[in-house]
């Protein structure tokens, strides 16, 4: 009976529309917009008779009405004066026929759709490519429609249904019709609609469901009033484990950020005992350097241009390591034996390189064209988002990570180095070439730090003065880890970033960095070697 | 300093021997001079001569000589005890913001105007505990007590745990971060990033008053001569060379019988406290008092004076913060571009070159020159 | 004069620099030696990109007032010093610019912690310093003169719009902002407005970040889980500034916010903000200004071209194609300066000052602005932007006049 | 002096110290008694100096006790309580405080870290001035007491630094190698003060490895290896001792 209803209505929609689009074929293009235009014109209607162009059996008529609603969209349909009507653009085209425009006067503006019209273009535009060849096209329409069904047409889409061959897309609109029945009166449509918009639980469909549940008519029955309480505790629980997940997420990718701004000083300054201020100058080098990469990508081989972040990476430690050698080989193999002494000599390095950058490249933030794959993130579970950016950092902090611990641990440099910077004196004796060992502990440490730029282009903004902000936090992270001890800086840069991502939520990101802050100032007062040193002799 | 008079019958005269044996007393008498001389120049000198000040130049001397004051409590502490703490900040930021909290009561209580970070607040008046600062003189109590105590606790835990050197530095320098970070936030109720301003009265005379702004600037010269003699005196008794000591050998000490973590907390807190009266002085001339003033980056800078100057001299502190400075106002408005460069370069050539600063460089000379 | 001023000094205490340092433009009238105007704006730090600009913007103008022949048959000369975006030495200068350099008056200043720092000075020395930012009002001194619009003439009609059919009918509220003054303000007011539109607490939520903040993973997240609260339509009120703006873009985007989802409604945002930024996803955020370059007057071709000659004649570093409402702003002041003191005849602060009150002209936004008489704010038409795929925006919405400035809005509760 | 002689000093018994695994001491009992100068020898490693640490309360034993006059247990002071309790000691390369005068360093020593008040009224009581005098007399500096420590050569150093163990007048004195690096004149020297810091009041212990030196100064030997003790008497009789002789001086 109910299925009986549906097909009657449907016939006639069908019916309705199949012989307007007949009619439609006749009448000429530029009386549409003229009503679109008309100032006292409602703009809505006169979209949809656009969009009833656009799914109609005329290609051409498809074609233009696509053309269209994208020019509205894109704020690009002018309403002349003159009540010509053009698509701005070089040279300017008459809507109506598509031919160049004789003149468009520079005097009137193009029409800027209003956030409502915005949402119905995207319904509309939707609408129209469900009729499109391709399929992906029409897969993404559909999707699209499901997502603000409220709006949809409801003609349209039957009519979509009805011609859809492939069964995936078609069952993501009769959903999406489905979802509809939160609008209607009737209690089967009503129960079937919740069924439909909880089967996928995310904070949209908690929206409509809640917004649902707040009609009186609603509250009055009590069964609808049952299935939607359930369904909306259904995506709670389910929303409410994302939201654990994403606050994992988000301190591992602190932790991450850490880890990286942290390793190079957990050598320069855990292993080689140098203060090095200028730390976050490496950083804010390497993150340059990307930048000089990107430059010299986006002119010469933009083919390419997205590979840039990873062309960047050997630039950049390259690029930074140099300069920490050069630092190493003028100020600070002179100050060996006074710590204290390289905290001012590179903190005069770091203002020094700080106005150079700003010189070279001036102060405000360099914007950086974020690789497509590091656009946007996916849905892993409902109110559990990841973006790529972030992701990438992790995954780059860690890979990073395991090749300093391999270099370190494992290769003769590795073990050199351990032997200058520990016994500095005694290795001299073994005949260790010292400086030279030195060097390049150096030059790997203000290397990383180049690393950690690369990726922070990605994720912070970069400036002349970026680095000043993670020096303290490196710092902190080193310490605690215990001086000279890579896996402490895992364990503190990880146990950091999380502590500090679970407070933030509850009070902000400020109490958050300085509650951590003192927590390590304290733990410090327990262990002064940091959690990871052992007992030795003096 | 370790000259003493009997050797000196046999001294021969170089420039250097001279500066480095009397301007560590002589500067006294200089920076009465000079604090003498602001009133006279700006009120008696016409305004053609080259002698006259403009009111503009005796603020600026003014301020450079909290500097200084700060650069002689960071040397109390780096150059005898052998502490480099990067948060003298800190305590500097005490001394303005309670200072500013006073001069807004003051404020207040001439227009009946409500700070606008107040008001937006929507706390509706001042916290009560502000009351406490309505009298200059309870304020600069309070400030001296409070400082000190903060300064207590923190060298206590400290010094008990021998955390020192490199991550007494560290460790110091994330807590005047921490404290920046607290100060911007305005829930906290300091007026956050835009700090506190529009200080109308100090001690009942109108702050902007050429004699008032006047009359800090001579205070500031005043109170730094009164500092430097007693951190000179301290520095020259036995228990600045029992600093001296704990410095280059800490372990020696205790087992010589010494509590020197008590000896560096009488250091610190004593060091901590001039830093805050140089922050009582140095708000109410530049008439605002904001977060950066507790920046990690001006507690380096302090050190860097000091470093410049030569550490462990004192009078060479205070040559060094007059110096940079002086150098820094000049420079910063005529070639901005360069100033850092400068700054840099010549911090650099000291710190590898000459290790102890121009000063300790000239008394080592002048040493030389003696033997 | 001195020893008069010696004694009463000495006798009183209560003399201002002025007594010294003021009067000397005010006799100097008449004279040849040009006439000084003090540039407050920072060339380094954190604000050098947006104040460079307007040191910029304020010589150009300067340029033309001279090309004109100047004002009172003097030459102007603009005295430019670099506060770097530290708030005391905004102060610090402002008072050597007065007092050393004798400058008849200041434009300067970007954020309102400096101009704070800078007020006790103008006011000390009796001097004029010329505001080209919007802020948060609730301030009325007459030692300066506002040449942008308080919230309550700019913020509120966008708010307006978005409540309104046009704008989605928005029902609640996600206000992020920088932890300063002027978001604090513009948060107060609002809160005070939705009372009145009996918008319920439970509809609102407040966030502060500090200056510089770059990472908004927990607030975007927190923004997508206030959307799906039920209670209607969500929109974000944006006041973060500076490097937050991009960030907070980007963030948003990255976790799939769009305008036709939850609008932002970013206040502080300016075209050079959008610069670098993929503003395709973007399309239909929204901010208000008096002016947006996009405005299509001959006042503003003429002004977007002298900008461009202006750049590429001088080699400077700005973008050629790129104009700010605050840019406007500092040319509107120098130009309205200039005829107050020409109808004035005198430098001299009271005059021109008395001058001032009335003064119009037509600004590239195509309204005739006037100066308030009684309030020493501009009034100013009213904007509302919205990006546009081309790292620009559109102009949707503009009131049909200038909107009478309200320094202190009513609905923020006075304490 | 005999009957002063049976007296304990220190008295060590059961103990145990550890670094990082290692054991530097391993179950190490004895007596140092007042009223003798008391020599410890052992190869490198053989814990000599790590017992001085325990003693003067740089290092915490992992088990065992360590007495002063068989009441203070020591194991459980700081080193600043253990250095007023009279227990002062020379370190292996010349500490002195190279900053300050010769005189200042005696002084700091003679305060012994009492009355930080009273240290900052500069003058020094006069009965300590003389008690200074006599003793730069003693270590043969009285010349030298204006210029600054760190202008000493190495012999001077050695001798100001017992010099300021003298001024402090402690009971018992742990000297650790005095004589490493002197000149045989500078030795000679040597031998002497420590003769002098020899009293029925005072325990002394020398860690040397010069065996002549110690055959001149010591009443009594005691031989660590690996941590334990290996032998204990009269140098003839340590010399004579098979197990020594293998262990150390065959060598």
């Amino acid at each position: 009976m109910m299925t009986g209803r549906w097909l009657f209505l449907t016939v006639l929609c069908w019916l309705l529309t199949g012989m307007s689009t007949s009619a439609w074929a006749a009448t000429n293009h530029s009386a549409l917009l003229a009503a679109f235009c008309a100032t006292d014109g409602n703009k809505a209607t006169a979209l949809e008779q656009f969009v009833e162009a656009g799914v109609s059996d005329e290609t051409q008529d498809q074609a233009w009405a696509r053309l269209i609603v994208d020019a509205i969209r894109n704020s690009a349909l002018v309403c002349n004066s003159s009540g010509l009507v053009t698509i701005q653009g070089t040279p300017p085209l008459d809507a109506a026929t598509l031919k160049t425009a004789a003149n468009s006067n520079p005097g009137d503006s193009p029409y800027v759709p209003s956030i409502v019209m915005m949402r119905k273009l995207m319904v509309a535009s939707a609408e129209i490519d469900l009729f499109s060849g391709q399929r992906d096209t029409r897969a993404d329409a559909a999707r699209q429609v499901d997502k603000s069904f409220a709006l949809l047409d409801p003609a349209i889409i039957t009519k979509a249904i009805k011609r859809e061959r492939d069964p995936d897309i078609a069952s993501v609109l009769t959903l999406a019709m489905a979802k509809r029945g939160l609008g209607s009166n009737n209690r089967a449509d009503r129960l079937a609609a919740i069924k439909a918009v909880a089967e996928v639980p995310s904070e949209t469909a908690r929206t409509a469901l809640a917004n649902f549940v707040a009609q009186d008519s609603v509250r009055s029955d009590p069964e609808v009033l049952a299935a939607v309480q359930s369904a909306i505790a259904k995506i709670d629980t389910s929303l409410s484990f994302g939201r654990a997940f994403s606050i994992l997420f988000s301190g591992l990718s602190y932790a991450g950020v850490l880890l990286l701004t942290a390793l190079g000083l957990s050598i320069v300054f855990g292993l080689m005992g140098v203060i090095n201020l200028a730390h976050g100058e490496f950083i804010m080098i390497g993150a340059y350097s990307t930048y000089l990469v990107e430059r010299f990508m986006q002119a010469h081989m933009p083919g390419l241009f997205d590979a840039y972040i990873f062309v960047a990476i050997p630039v950049a430690f390259v690029i930074s390591a140099v300069c920490g050698m050069l630092l190493e080989f003028f100020v600070i193999r002179f100050l060996y034996r006074r710590p204290l002494e390289t905290l001012l000599a590179t903190w005069a390095v770091s203002i020094a390189l700080i106005k150079l950058v700003q010189v070279l490249f001036g102060s405000q933030n360099v914007e950086f064209v974020t690789p497509g794959f590091l656009n946007g993130g996916m849905q892993v579970s409902p109110g559990f988002f990841v973006t790529y950016n972030r992701v990438f950092a992790i995954v780059l902090a860690l890979l990073i990570f395991l090749a300093t611990f391999a270099v370190v641990r494992l290769t003769k440099l590795g073990l050199l180095m351990r032997a200058t910077t520990q016994l500095r004196d005694m290795a001299r004796c073994l005949g260790v070439a010292a400086e030279r060992v030195d060097r390049l502990a150096f030059g790997l440490g203000a290397g990383l730090a180049g690393l950690a730029g690369v990726v922070l282009t990605q994720i912070a903004s970069v400036n002349p003065s970026m680095g000043t902000g993670f020096v303290v936090d490196s710092f902190m992270v080193v310490v605690l880890g215990g001086a000279g001890s890579l896996l402490g800086t895992v364990v503190s840069s990880l146990a950091l970033g999380e502590i500090n991502q679970f407070i933030e939520p509850f009070y902000g990101a400020v109490a958050a960095k300085v509650a951590v802050l003192l927590l390590i100032v304290l733990i410090i007062q327990k262990r002064p070697q940091g959690l990871f040193a052992l007992k030795t002799r003096v | 300093m370790t000259t003493l008079p009997e050797t000196a019958a046999r001294r021969n005269w170089t420039l250097s021997a001279f500066l480095s044996k009397w301007m560590e007393i002589g500067i006294v008498p200089v920076l009465i001079l000079v604090a003498a001389y602001l009133p006279f120049a700006y009120f008696a000198i016409p305004e053609a001569s080259a002698l006259h000040m403009s009111l503009f130049g005796i603020n600026l001397i003014g301020q450079i000589m909290c500097f200084a004051l700060l650069a002689l409590a960071l040397d109390l502490v780096w150059g005898y005890a052998g502490i480099l703490s990067l948060g003298h900040g800190i305590f500097f930021g005490i001394g303005g913001y309670l200072m500013a909290i006073y001069l807004l009561n003051s404020a207040y209580a001439e227009t009946n105007v409500l700070p606008d970070f107040i008001q937006y607040m929507g706390t509706g008046g001042f916290p009560t505990v502000w009351k406490i600062f309505s009298r200059l003189d309870v304020t600069v109590l309070i400030t001296i007590v409070f400082t000190a105590l903060v300064a207590g606790v923190f060298g206590f835990v400290t010094f008990r745990s021998r955390i020192n050197g490199v991550y007494l530095s560290i460790i110091t320098q994330a807590l005047t971060y921490a404290l920046m970070l607290l100060l911007f936030i305005n829930d906290v109720g300091l007026g956050g990033n835009n700090g506190m301003t529009g200080f109308t009265n100090i001690a009942g005379l109108r702050i902007a008053g050429v004699s008032t702004q006047i009359g800090l600037a001579v205070c500031s010269c005043v109170v730094l001569v009164v500092a430097y003699v007693g951190v000179r005196y301290l520095a020259h008794s036995s228990l600045g060379r029992a600093l001296i000591a704990v410095r280059d050998d800490e372990a020696r000490m205790r087992f010589l019988g010494y509590r020197t973590h008590t000896l560096k907390l009488i250091a610190w807190c004593l060091s901590a406290v001039i830093a805050a009266l140089a922050g009582m002085l140095y708000v109410p001339q530049v008439g605002i008092v904001n977060p950066t003033i507790v920046s990690p980056q001006l507690s380096v800078e302090i050190a860097v004076w000091v470093a410049i100057g030569g550490r462990g001299t004192l009078i060479g502190a205070i040559a060094g913060a007059i110096l940079v400075n002086g150098l820094k106002f000049w420079l910063s408005s005529q070639l901005p571009e360069v100033w850092p460069f400068i700054l840099a370069g010549v911090t650099l050539v000291i710190v590898v070159a000459f290790g102890n600063g121009v000063w300790g460089t000239l008394k080592a000379a002048g040493e030389e020159a003696n033997r | 004069m001195k020893r008069r001023t010696f004694l009463s000094a000495v006798g009183s205490g209560l003399v201002t620099a002025a007594g010294t340092a003021l009067p000397k433009p005010a006799l100097a009238a008449g004279s040849t030696e040009p006439i000084k105007l003090g540039l407050l704006f920072s060339q380094s730090g954190t604000m050098a990109n947006n104040e460079s600009l307007l040191k910029d913007t304020a010589l150009m103008t300067i340029d033309q007032v001279n090309a004109k022949g100047g004002v009172l048959g003097r030459q102007v000369q603009g005295v430019v010093v670099d506060p770097a975006s530290d708030w005391p030495m905004y102060a610090q200068l402002s008072k050597q610019l007065i007092q050393r350099d004798k400058c008849a008056a200041l434009f300067g200043c970007w954020t309102s912690v400096s101009r704070k720092s800078v007020l006790p000075v103008v006011e000390a020395n009796d001097s004029l310093l010329f505001y080209p930012l919007h802020f948060e009002g609730e301030e009325q001194s007459k030692n300066v003169v506002y040449l942008n619009s308080p919230p309550s003439s700019s913020v509120l009609p966008a708010i307006d719009y978005l409540m309104g059919d046009q704008g989605g009918n928005a029902k609640r509220f996600y206000m992020i902002g920088s932890d300063y003054v002027w978001p604090r303000t513009i948060n107060k007011m609002l809160k005070g407005y939705f009372k009145t539109k009996n918008i319920p607490d439970s509809a609102l939520r407040e966030r502060y970040v500090p200056f510089g903040q770059s990472n908004f993973q927990t607030i975007v997240r927190e923004i997508k889980d206030f959307a799906a609260q039920p209670g209607g339509q969500a929109i974000v009120v944006m006041t973060v500034v500076g490097d937050s703006i991009p960030a907070m873009f980007k963030e948003a985007v990255n976790q799939g916010i769009r305008a036709t989802d939850i609008p932002i409604l970013g206040l502080d945002v300016v075209d050079s903000d959008l610069e670098g930024l993929d503003t395709k996803p973007l399309v239909g955020h929204l901010s208000c200004w008096c002016y947006f370059q996009n405005v299509d007057t001959p006042q503003n071709t003429q002004f977007k071209s002298d900008w461009k000659n202006y750049v590429t004649a001088h080699g400077l570093k700005h973008r050629p194609d790129m104009v700010i409402d605050p840019m406007v702003s500092t040319n509107l002041g120098i130009n309205l300066w200039a005829q107050a003191v020409t109808k004035a005849k005198s430098t001299g602060t009271d005059a021109v000052r008395k001058a001032l009150a009335g003064q119009s002209m037509v600004d590239p936004a195509g309204y005739t602005v006037k100066m308030d008489p009684s309030s020493q704010y501009l009034w100013r038409g009213d904007m509302i932007g919205s990006i546009n795929a081309k790292q620009g925006f559109d102009i949707l919405w503009k009131s049909k006049d200038i909107v009478k400035p309200v320094p202190y809005s009513p609905f923020i509760g006075k304490a | 002096m005999t009957a002063s002689a049976s007296n304990t000093a220190i008295y060590v018994s059961g103990l145990n110290v550890r670094f990082a695994g290692f054991a530097a001491i391993t179950n190490l009992s004895m007596e140092l008694r007042y009223g003798e100068i008391r020599a410890i020898i052992g190869p490198n490693g053989a814990g000599k100096t790590t017992l001085m640490d325990v003693i003067t309360g740089k290092t915490r034993p992992a088990s065992g006790e360590v007495f002063l006059d068989r009441v203070t247990n020591l194991a459980t002071l700081d080193e600043t309580s253990i250095a007023r309790l009279g227990i002062g000691r020379k370190f292996q390369k010349p500490s002195v405080f190279e900053a300050l005068l010769v005189r200042e360093n005696l002084e700091l020593a003679i305060r012994n870290g009492h009355g930080y008040a009273d240290m900052l009224r500069s003058r020094l009581k006069t009965e300590y001035d003389q008690r200074i005098d006599e003793v730069l007399e003693t270590i043969g500096l009285s010349s030298e007491g204006r210029r600054l420590a760190g202008t000493l050569s190495h012999g001077q150093k050695q001798w100001l630094e017992i010099g300021m163990l003298l001024v402090a007048d402690p009971h018992v004195i742990l000297l650790d190698e005095p004589v490493a690096g002197m000149t045989d004149h500078e030795t000679a020297r040597t031998v002497e003060l420590i003769a002098r810091l020899k009293s029925p009041a005072r325990a002394v212990v020398v860690i040397e490895h010069d065996m002549d030196f110690v055959g001149e100064i010591a009443d009594l030997v005691s031989v660590l290896h690996e941590g334990q003790l290996l032998g204990e008497g009269s140098m003839e009789k340590v010399r004579s001792d098979p197990r020594v002789i293998q262990v150390y001086l065959g060598r």
